[in-house]
Protein backbone atom coordinates (compact mmCIF):
# COMPACT_ATOMS: atom_id res chain seq x y z
CA UNK A 1 0.00 0.00 0.00
CA UNK A 2 2.99 2.19 0.08
CA UNK A 3 5.40 3.51 -2.65
CA UNK A 4 8.17 5.41 -2.43
CA UNK A 5 10.71 7.26 -5.12
CA UNK A 6 13.98 8.48 -3.10
CA UNK A 7 17.82 9.30 -3.85
CA UNK A 8 18.65 8.08 -0.11
CA UNK A 9 19.42 4.34 0.98
CA UNK A 10 16.97 2.09 2.91
CA UNK A 11 16.82 -0.12 5.78
CA UNK A 12 15.31 -3.49 4.62
CA UNK A 13 14.63 -5.04 8.42
CA UNK A 14 13.22 -1.26 9.39
CA UNK A 15 10.86 -1.00 6.38
CA UNK A 16 9.57 -5.14 6.47
CA UNK A 17 8.92 -4.61 10.55
CA UNK A 18 6.84 -1.61 9.59
CA UNK A 19 5.19 -3.60 7.06
CA UNK A 20 3.95 -6.51 8.30
CA UNK A 21 3.99 -4.72 12.43
CA UNK A 22 0.51 -6.15 14.08
CA UNK A 23 -0.93 -7.89 11.29
CA UNK A 24 -1.61 -11.32 12.32
CA UNK A 25 -2.95 -12.50 8.73
CA UNK A 26 -0.32 -12.75 7.07
CA UNK A 27 1.40 -16.29 6.54
CA UNK A 28 4.11 -15.55 3.96
CA UNK A 29 5.89 -12.24 3.39
CA UNK A 30 8.17 -12.08 0.14
CA UNK A 31 10.69 -9.64 -0.48
CA UNK A 32 12.91 -8.75 -3.56
CA UNK A 33 15.99 -6.66 -3.06
CA UNK A 34 17.57 -5.12 -6.52
CA UNK A 35 21.52 -4.18 -6.02
CA UNK A 36 23.93 -2.85 -8.09
CA UNK A 37 26.03 -5.83 -9.71
CA UNK A 38 29.71 -5.21 -10.84
CA UNK A 39 29.87 -5.13 -14.14
CA UNK A 40 32.33 -5.99 -16.83
CA UNK A 41 33.05 -4.65 -20.74
CA UNK A 42 35.22 -5.05 -23.07
CA UNK A 43 37.03 -2.14 -24.10
CA UNK A 44 39.28 -3.17 -26.73
CA UNK A 45 41.59 -6.02 -25.74
CA UNK A 46 40.66 -5.69 -21.91
CA UNK A 47 37.57 -6.15 -19.72
CA UNK A 48 36.95 -3.10 -17.81
CA UNK A 49 34.94 -3.27 -14.71
CA UNK A 50 31.94 -0.74 -14.42
CA UNK A 51 31.63 0.40 -10.62
CA UNK A 52 28.66 2.71 -10.58
CA UNK A 53 25.63 3.96 -12.28
CA UNK A 54 23.61 6.65 -12.03
CA UNK A 55 19.36 6.18 -12.26
CA UNK A 56 17.26 8.95 -13.82
CA UNK A 57 13.68 8.75 -13.56
CA UNK A 58 10.85 10.77 -14.43
CA UNK A 59 9.63 12.64 -11.60
CA UNK A 60 5.75 12.18 -10.84
CA UNK A 61 5.55 9.88 -13.52
CA UNK A 62 7.37 7.32 -11.58
CA UNK A 63 5.01 7.50 -8.43
CA UNK A 64 2.23 7.06 -10.17
CA UNK A 65 3.55 4.16 -12.70
CA UNK A 66 4.23 2.48 -9.28
CA UNK A 67 0.83 2.91 -7.77
CA UNK A 68 -0.92 1.78 -10.59
CA UNK A 69 1.79 -1.90 -10.91
CA UNK A 70 0.47 -2.20 -6.96
CA UNK A 71 -3.05 -1.72 -7.56
CA UNK A 72 -2.54 -4.07 -10.75
CA UNK A 73 -0.89 -7.09 -8.41
CA UNK A 74 -3.67 -5.96 -5.89
CA UNK A 75 -6.27 -7.27 -8.32
CA UNK A 76 -4.37 -10.05 -9.08
CA UNK A 77 -4.03 -11.52 -5.78
CA UNK A 78 -5.02 -11.74 -2.16
CA UNK A 79 -2.62 -9.49 -0.37
CA UNK A 80 -2.27 -7.70 3.00
CA UNK A 81 0.56 -5.62 2.79
CA UNK A 82 2.93 -4.10 -0.30
CA UNK A 83 5.63 -1.89 -0.54
CA UNK A 84 8.04 -0.80 -2.95
CA UNK A 85 10.87 1.69 -2.63
CA UNK A 86 12.63 2.69 -5.75
CA UNK A 87 16.15 4.72 -5.71
CA UNK A 88 17.47 7.07 -8.26
CA UNK A 89 20.76 8.95 -8.47
CA UNK A 90 24.37 7.96 -8.21
CA UNK A 91 24.74 4.12 -6.86
CA UNK A 92 27.85 2.43 -6.84
CA UNK A 93 28.10 -1.39 -7.28
CA UNK A 94 27.12 -3.26 -3.93
CA UNK A 95 24.37 -0.23 -2.96
CA UNK A 96 20.85 -1.29 -2.82
CA UNK A 97 18.34 -0.07 -5.98
CA UNK A 98 15.13 -1.56 -4.91
CA UNK A 99 12.66 -2.81 -2.49
CA UNK A 100 9.83 -4.70 -3.40
CA UNK A 101 7.96 -6.69 -0.41
CA UNK A 102 4.53 -8.46 -0.60
CA UNK A 103 2.48 -10.31 2.58
CA UNK A 104 0.00 -12.39 2.15
CA UNK A 105 -1.92 -15.23 4.20
CA UNK A 106 -0.37 -17.47 1.25
CA UNK A 107 2.78 -18.06 0.32
CA UNK A 108 2.28 -18.51 -3.16
CA UNK A 109 0.66 -15.12 -3.80
CA UNK A 110 3.42 -13.68 -1.92
CA UNK A 111 5.99 -15.02 -4.26
CA UNK A 112 3.40 -14.47 -7.36
CA UNK A 113 2.70 -11.03 -6.83
CA UNK A 114 6.40 -10.00 -5.75
CA UNK A 115 7.60 -11.69 -9.08
CA UNK A 116 5.06 -9.96 -10.75
CA UNK A 117 6.36 -6.43 -9.20
CA UNK A 118 9.88 -7.13 -9.87
CA UNK A 119 8.93 -8.06 -14.04
CA UNK A 120 6.82 -5.10 -14.32
CA UNK A 121 8.88 -2.71 -13.01
CA UNK A 122 11.34 -3.29 -14.88
CA UNK A 123 9.25 -2.56 -17.47
CA UNK A 124 6.61 0.11 -17.22
CA UNK A 125 8.42 2.74 -14.41
CA UNK A 126 10.22 4.93 -15.88
CA UNK A 127 13.94 4.63 -15.04
CA UNK A 128 17.05 4.66 -17.19
CA UNK A 129 20.48 3.39 -15.95
CA UNK A 130 23.31 5.68 -17.17
CA UNK A 131 26.56 3.23 -16.72
CA UNK A 132 29.91 4.53 -16.14
CA UNK A 133 31.99 3.08 -18.20
CA UNK A 134 35.88 3.48 -19.04
CA UNK A 135 34.96 4.93 -22.08
CA UNK A 136 32.89 7.64 -21.04
CA UNK A 137 29.09 7.14 -19.39
CA UNK A 138 26.21 5.16 -21.86
CA UNK A 139 22.90 4.56 -21.70
CA UNK A 140 21.87 1.07 -21.30
CA UNK A 141 19.58 -0.35 -23.86
CA UNK A 142 16.63 -2.28 -22.95
CA UNK A 143 16.97 -6.01 -22.41
CA UNK A 144 14.63 -8.38 -24.13
CA UNK A 145 14.73 -11.00 -21.42
CA UNK A 146 12.30 -7.85 -19.27
CA UNK A 147 10.12 -7.73 -21.76
CA UNK A 148 9.36 -11.29 -22.07
CA UNK A 149 9.43 -11.93 -18.51
CA UNK A 150 6.55 -8.93 -18.14
CA UNK A 151 4.72 -10.17 -20.80
CA UNK A 152 3.98 -13.72 -19.63
CA UNK A 153 1.93 -11.88 -16.73
CA UNK A 154 -0.11 -10.68 -19.68
CA UNK A 155 -1.59 -14.36 -20.56
CA UNK A 156 -1.36 -15.94 -17.35
CA UNK A 157 -3.76 -15.84 -15.05
CA UNK A 158 -2.83 -14.94 -11.21
CA UNK B 1 2.35 22.61 -24.23
CA UNK B 2 5.04 21.60 -22.47
CA UNK B 3 7.52 18.66 -24.12
CA UNK B 4 10.24 16.82 -21.97
CA UNK B 5 12.65 14.62 -22.88
CA UNK B 6 14.48 11.40 -20.88
CA UNK B 7 17.70 10.00 -20.94
CA UNK B 8 20.44 9.55 -24.34
CA UNK B 9 17.10 11.60 -26.03
CA UNK B 10 17.57 14.50 -23.72
CA UNK B 11 21.11 14.86 -25.59
CA UNK B 12 19.97 13.90 -29.02
CA UNK B 13 17.20 17.11 -28.76
CA UNK B 14 19.61 19.58 -27.22
CA UNK B 15 17.09 20.02 -24.13
CA UNK B 16 15.20 18.63 -20.86
CA UNK B 17 12.20 20.15 -22.11
CA UNK B 18 10.79 23.33 -24.07
CA UNK B 19 7.87 24.62 -24.28
CA UNK B 20 5.88 24.82 -27.59
CA UNK B 21 2.81 26.68 -29.13
CA UNK B 22 0.89 23.51 -31.64
CA UNK B 23 -1.16 24.63 -34.57
CA UNK B 24 -4.82 23.28 -34.63
CA UNK B 25 -3.77 19.99 -36.91
CA UNK B 26 -1.80 18.66 -33.94
CA UNK B 27 -4.53 16.31 -31.87
CA UNK B 28 -2.62 13.38 -30.81
CA UNK B 29 0.70 12.25 -29.68
CA UNK B 30 1.94 10.94 -33.48
CA UNK B 31 1.00 14.31 -34.96
CA UNK B 32 2.92 16.18 -31.91
CA UNK B 33 5.73 13.83 -33.03
CA UNK B 34 5.70 14.24 -36.87
CA UNK B 35 5.23 18.17 -35.64
CA UNK B 36 8.72 18.28 -33.52
CA UNK B 37 10.88 16.12 -35.86
CA UNK B 38 10.78 19.25 -37.84
CA UNK B 39 12.59 21.42 -34.81
CA UNK B 40 15.97 20.77 -35.24
CA UNK B 41 18.00 18.19 -37.06
CA UNK B 42 18.66 16.78 -32.99
CA UNK B 43 14.42 16.27 -32.74
CA UNK B 44 14.69 14.46 -36.24
CA UNK B 45 17.06 12.10 -34.75
CA UNK B 46 15.63 10.93 -31.50
CA UNK B 47 12.27 11.43 -32.50
CA UNK B 48 12.74 9.46 -36.19
CA UNK B 49 10.26 6.94 -37.43
CA UNK B 50 11.63 3.64 -36.33
CA UNK B 51 13.37 4.50 -33.42
CA UNK B 52 12.72 2.96 -30.33
CA UNK B 53 11.25 5.41 -28.06
CA UNK B 54 8.04 5.92 -25.59
CA UNK B 55 5.53 8.43 -24.75
CA UNK B 56 3.40 9.76 -21.77
CA UNK B 57 0.75 12.55 -21.57
CA UNK B 58 0.40 13.93 -18.12
CA UNK B 59 2.20 11.47 -17.12
CA UNK B 60 1.01 8.13 -18.18
CA UNK B 61 2.54 6.12 -20.82
CA UNK B 62 0.38 6.74 -23.92
CA UNK B 63 0.43 5.46 -27.56
CA UNK B 64 0.47 7.60 -30.98
CA UNK B 65 -3.38 7.66 -31.27
CA UNK B 66 -3.85 9.12 -27.79
CA UNK B 67 -5.10 13.17 -28.19
CA UNK B 68 -3.17 15.53 -26.82
CA UNK B 69 -5.79 18.29 -26.27
CA UNK B 70 -5.99 20.00 -23.08
CA UNK B 71 -2.82 18.17 -21.91
CA UNK B 72 0.08 20.29 -19.81
CA UNK B 73 3.07 17.74 -20.43
CA UNK B 74 3.94 15.36 -22.84
CA UNK B 75 7.33 13.54 -22.23
CA UNK B 76 9.39 11.17 -24.64
CA UNK B 77 11.85 8.87 -23.82
CA UNK B 78 13.76 5.57 -24.35
CA UNK B 79 12.81 2.32 -22.97
CA UNK B 80 12.58 1.77 -19.38
CA UNK B 81 15.97 -0.06 -17.81
CA UNK B 82 15.03 0.64 -14.61
CA UNK B 83 14.71 -1.78 -11.52
CA UNK C 1 26.00 -21.45 2.67
CA UNK C 2 24.67 -20.74 5.96
CA UNK C 3 21.57 -22.80 7.22
CA UNK C 4 20.47 -22.74 11.64
CA UNK C 5 17.68 -24.04 13.41
CA UNK C 6 16.99 -21.84 16.25
CA UNK C 7 14.30 -20.97 19.44
CA UNK C 8 15.37 -17.94 19.02
CA UNK C 9 13.85 -14.85 16.75
CA UNK C 10 16.04 -13.90 13.81
CA UNK C 11 16.62 -9.89 13.06
CA UNK C 12 15.97 -10.21 8.68
CA UNK C 13 17.72 -6.88 8.35
CA UNK C 14 21.07 -7.69 10.45
CA UNK C 15 20.93 -11.34 8.32
CA UNK C 16 20.62 -9.78 4.93
CA UNK C 17 23.37 -7.83 5.89
CA UNK C 18 25.55 -10.19 6.57
CA UNK C 19 24.59 -12.28 3.86
CA UNK C 20 25.31 -10.01 1.07
CA UNK C 21 27.86 -7.70 2.57
CA UNK C 22 31.23 -7.12 0.30
CA UNK C 23 29.52 -9.26 -2.64
CA UNK C 24 29.12 -7.28 -5.64
CA UNK C 25 28.38 -10.01 -7.93
CA UNK C 26 24.53 -10.06 -6.10
CA UNK C 27 22.29 -8.14 -9.00
CA UNK C 28 19.09 -9.95 -6.66
CA UNK C 29 17.96 -11.04 -2.99
CA UNK C 30 15.19 -12.68 -2.86
CA UNK C 31 13.62 -13.41 0.40
CA UNK C 32 11.05 -15.28 2.20
CA UNK C 33 9.73 -14.88 5.76
CA UNK C 34 7.34 -17.19 6.76
CA UNK C 35 5.11 -16.08 9.65
CA UNK C 36 2.60 -17.66 12.40
CA UNK C 37 -0.43 -16.20 11.36
CA UNK C 38 -3.37 -16.01 13.05
CA UNK C 39 -6.07 -18.71 12.22
CA UNK C 40 -9.98 -19.88 12.96
CA UNK C 41 -11.03 -23.14 13.75
CA UNK C 42 -15.25 -24.47 13.90
CA UNK C 43 -15.99 -25.24 17.23
CA UNK C 44 -19.33 -26.22 17.41
CA UNK C 45 -21.20 -23.33 16.48
CA UNK C 46 -18.59 -20.82 17.18
CA UNK C 47 -15.51 -19.87 15.37
CA UNK C 48 -12.64 -20.14 17.34
CA UNK C 49 -8.85 -18.36 17.25
CA UNK C 50 -5.58 -19.89 17.26
CA UNK C 51 -3.08 -18.21 18.70
CA UNK C 52 0.10 -19.99 19.34
CA UNK C 53 1.64 -23.43 17.98
CA UNK C 54 4.63 -25.28 19.08
CA UNK C 55 7.07 -26.68 16.26
CA UNK C 56 8.80 -29.77 16.94
CA UNK C 57 11.68 -30.69 15.33
CA UNK C 58 14.58 -33.81 15.38
CA UNK C 59 17.48 -31.75 16.01
CA UNK C 60 20.41 -33.01 13.90
CA UNK C 61 18.30 -34.58 11.32
CA UNK C 62 17.16 -30.86 10.82
CA UNK C 63 20.31 -29.75 9.94
CA UNK C 64 21.49 -31.92 7.72
CA UNK C 65 17.87 -32.16 5.96
CA UNK C 66 18.38 -28.33 5.62
CA UNK C 67 21.99 -28.59 4.01
CA UNK C 68 20.57 -31.00 1.56
CA UNK C 69 17.73 -28.92 0.38
CA UNK C 70 20.18 -25.98 0.24
CA UNK C 71 22.75 -28.37 -1.77
CA UNK C 72 20.19 -28.99 -4.41
CA UNK C 73 19.29 -25.71 -5.19
CA UNK C 74 22.65 -24.27 -5.68
CA UNK C 75 23.65 -27.49 -8.25
CA UNK C 76 20.38 -26.07 -9.89
CA UNK C 77 20.51 -22.49 -10.00
CA UNK C 78 23.89 -19.94 -9.96
CA UNK C 79 23.86 -18.89 -6.74
CA UNK C 80 26.04 -16.29 -4.77
CA UNK C 81 24.46 -16.64 -1.23
CA UNK C 82 22.08 -18.68 0.54
CA UNK C 83 20.66 -18.18 4.20
CA UNK C 84 18.01 -21.00 6.02
CA UNK C 85 16.91 -19.88 9.57
CA UNK C 86 14.53 -22.07 10.85
CA UNK C 87 12.81 -21.65 14.42
CA UNK C 88 11.28 -24.31 16.97
CA UNK C 89 9.69 -23.81 19.82
CA UNK C 90 6.40 -22.00 21.27
CA UNK C 91 5.78 -19.44 18.49
CA UNK C 92 2.56 -16.72 18.80
CA UNK C 93 0.50 -15.42 16.16
CA UNK C 94 2.73 -12.67 14.45
CA UNK C 95 5.60 -13.92 14.83
CA UNK C 96 8.78 -15.14 12.56
CA UNK C 97 9.27 -19.23 11.73
CA UNK C 98 11.54 -19.23 8.73
CA UNK C 99 13.78 -17.02 6.55
CA UNK C 100 14.98 -18.19 3.46
CA UNK C 101 17.12 -15.44 1.49
CA UNK C 102 19.12 -16.33 -1.96
CA UNK C 103 21.46 -13.72 -3.99
CA UNK C 104 22.58 -14.26 -7.42
CA UNK C 105 23.67 -12.33 -10.16
CA UNK C 106 20.15 -12.55 -11.78
CA UNK C 107 16.82 -12.20 -10.27
CA UNK C 108 14.83 -14.92 -12.33
CA UNK C 109 17.62 -17.47 -10.14
CA UNK C 110 17.22 -15.29 -7.37
CA UNK C 111 13.36 -16.14 -7.30
CA UNK C 112 12.80 -19.88 -8.64
CA UNK C 113 15.65 -20.74 -6.00
CA UNK C 114 13.67 -19.45 -3.09
CA UNK C 115 10.61 -20.30 -4.21
CA UNK C 116 11.93 -24.12 -4.70
CA UNK C 117 13.87 -23.86 -1.19
CA UNK C 118 10.29 -22.72 0.27
CA UNK C 119 8.20 -25.26 -1.23
CA UNK C 120 10.87 -27.97 -0.56
CA UNK C 121 11.21 -27.15 3.23
CA UNK C 122 7.24 -27.62 3.65
CA UNK C 123 7.80 -31.54 2.47
CA UNK C 124 11.63 -32.39 3.27
CA UNK C 125 12.47 -30.70 6.35
CA UNK C 126 11.30 -32.98 10.22
CA UNK C 127 9.18 -30.40 11.41
CA UNK C 128 5.47 -30.83 13.11
CA UNK C 129 3.02 -28.15 13.98
CA UNK C 130 1.12 -28.66 17.21
CA UNK C 131 -1.67 -25.99 17.33
CA UNK C 132 -2.89 -24.65 20.42
CA UNK C 133 -6.90 -24.85 20.03
CA UNK C 134 -9.72 -23.90 21.97
CA UNK C 135 -10.17 -27.80 22.62
CA UNK C 136 -6.53 -28.47 23.45
CA UNK C 137 -3.49 -28.99 21.72
CA UNK C 138 -3.81 -30.38 17.85
CA UNK C 139 -1.05 -31.81 15.40
CA UNK C 140 -1.48 -30.10 12.07
CA UNK C 141 -2.23 -32.59 8.99
CA UNK C 142 0.07 -32.41 6.00
CA UNK C 143 -1.19 -30.02 3.76
CA UNK C 144 -1.47 -31.95 -0.04
CA UNK C 145 -0.68 -28.50 -1.92
CA UNK C 146 2.83 -28.69 -0.25
CA UNK C 147 3.63 -32.22 -1.37
CA UNK C 148 1.74 -30.38 -5.15
CA UNK C 149 4.12 -27.43 -4.94
CA UNK C 150 7.52 -29.82 -4.11
CA UNK C 151 6.59 -32.12 -6.76
CA UNK C 152 6.47 -29.88 -9.24
CA UNK C 153 10.09 -29.17 -9.24
CA UNK C 154 10.66 -33.06 -9.53
CA UNK C 155 10.03 -32.72 -13.02
CA UNK C 156 10.56 -28.98 -13.84
CA UNK C 157 14.21 -27.91 -14.98
CA UNK C 158 15.83 -25.10 -12.93
CA UNK D 1 19.49 -49.85 18.45
CA UNK D 2 17.78 -46.36 19.96
CA UNK D 3 14.61 -46.01 18.05
CA UNK D 4 12.89 -42.52 18.35
CA UNK D 5 9.36 -40.75 17.90
CA UNK D 6 8.18 -37.59 16.93
CA UNK D 7 5.31 -35.93 16.99
CA UNK D 8 1.45 -37.49 18.08
CA UNK D 9 3.59 -40.85 17.55
CA UNK D 10 5.60 -40.07 20.19
CA UNK D 11 2.34 -40.28 22.63
CA UNK D 12 0.54 -43.09 20.71
CA UNK D 13 4.07 -45.32 21.32
CA UNK D 14 3.98 -43.81 24.63
CA UNK D 15 7.77 -42.81 24.54
CA UNK D 16 10.16 -40.35 22.62
CA UNK D 17 12.84 -42.99 22.25
CA UNK D 18 13.40 -46.63 23.36
CA UNK D 19 16.11 -48.97 23.05
CA UNK D 20 15.88 -52.18 21.29
CA UNK D 21 18.00 -55.37 20.68
CA UNK D 22 16.94 -56.25 17.68
CA UNK D 23 16.88 -60.24 16.24
CA UNK D 24 19.00 -61.14 12.97
CA UNK D 25 15.96 -61.27 10.83
CA UNK D 26 15.30 -57.69 11.23
CA UNK D 27 17.20 -56.14 8.15
CA UNK D 28 15.90 -53.35 6.85
CA UNK D 29 13.10 -50.40 7.68
CA UNK D 30 10.58 -52.27 6.88
CA UNK D 31 11.20 -55.26 8.84
CA UNK D 32 12.01 -53.07 12.14
CA UNK D 33 8.31 -51.68 11.76
CA UNK D 34 6.91 -55.22 11.84
CA UNK D 35 8.99 -56.06 14.20
CA UNK D 36 8.13 -52.87 16.48
CA UNK D 37 3.62 -53.36 15.73
CA UNK D 38 4.20 -56.35 17.87
CA UNK D 39 5.53 -54.74 21.54
CA UNK D 40 2.36 -52.96 22.03
CA UNK D 41 -1.35 -51.70 21.49
CA UNK D 42 0.42 -48.24 21.00
CA UNK D 43 3.20 -49.39 18.47
CA UNK D 44 0.59 -51.12 16.80
CA UNK D 45 -1.59 -48.37 15.98
CA UNK D 46 1.40 -45.72 15.50
CA UNK D 47 2.88 -48.12 12.81
CA UNK D 48 0.02 -49.40 11.06
CA UNK D 49 -0.45 -50.71 7.71
CA UNK D 50 -1.88 -47.88 5.64
CA UNK D 51 -0.92 -45.04 8.20
CA UNK D 52 0.97 -42.41 6.47
CA UNK D 53 4.18 -42.07 8.53
CA UNK D 54 7.90 -41.72 7.45
CA UNK D 55 11.08 -43.10 8.90
CA UNK D 56 14.76 -42.13 8.72
CA UNK D 57 18.06 -43.74 9.29
CA UNK D 58 20.41 -42.14 11.14
CA UNK D 59 18.85 -39.04 10.51
CA UNK D 60 18.64 -39.58 6.71
CA UNK D 61 14.88 -40.17 5.29
CA UNK D 62 14.64 -44.16 4.08
CA UNK D 63 12.26 -45.44 2.62
CA UNK D 64 11.17 -49.24 3.87
CA UNK D 65 13.50 -50.67 2.01
CA UNK D 66 17.00 -49.59 3.37
CA UNK D 67 19.07 -51.89 5.81
CA UNK D 68 19.53 -50.68 9.33
CA UNK D 69 22.41 -53.15 9.68
CA UNK D 70 25.32 -50.59 11.95
CA UNK D 71 22.61 -48.01 12.12
CA UNK D 72 22.53 -46.24 15.72
CA UNK D 73 19.52 -44.30 15.16
CA UNK D 74 16.25 -44.96 13.37
CA UNK D 75 13.55 -42.51 13.93
CA UNK D 76 9.54 -42.59 12.99
CA UNK D 77 7.47 -39.67 12.30
CA UNK D 78 4.01 -38.41 10.70
CA UNK D 79 4.69 -36.33 7.14
CA UNK D 80 6.49 -32.92 8.21
CA UNK D 81 4.01 -29.71 8.61
CA UNK D 82 6.92 -27.18 9.50
CA UNK D 83 8.19 -24.61 6.83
Amino acid sequence: MTVRVQEADFDVGAELEALTAGNKRIGGLTVFVGLVREMHVREGLHRERIDALTLEHYPGMTEKALLDIEAEARQRWPLEATLIVHRYGRLEAGERIVLVAVGSPHREAAFGACEFLVDWLKTKAPFWKLEETPAGDKWVAAHEGDDAAAQRWETKAG
Amino acid sequence: MRIRYFAWMKRTVGAADEEVALPENVKTVGDLVAFLRARSPGHAEALAEGAAFGAAVDQRTATFDVPIAGAREVAFFPPFTGG
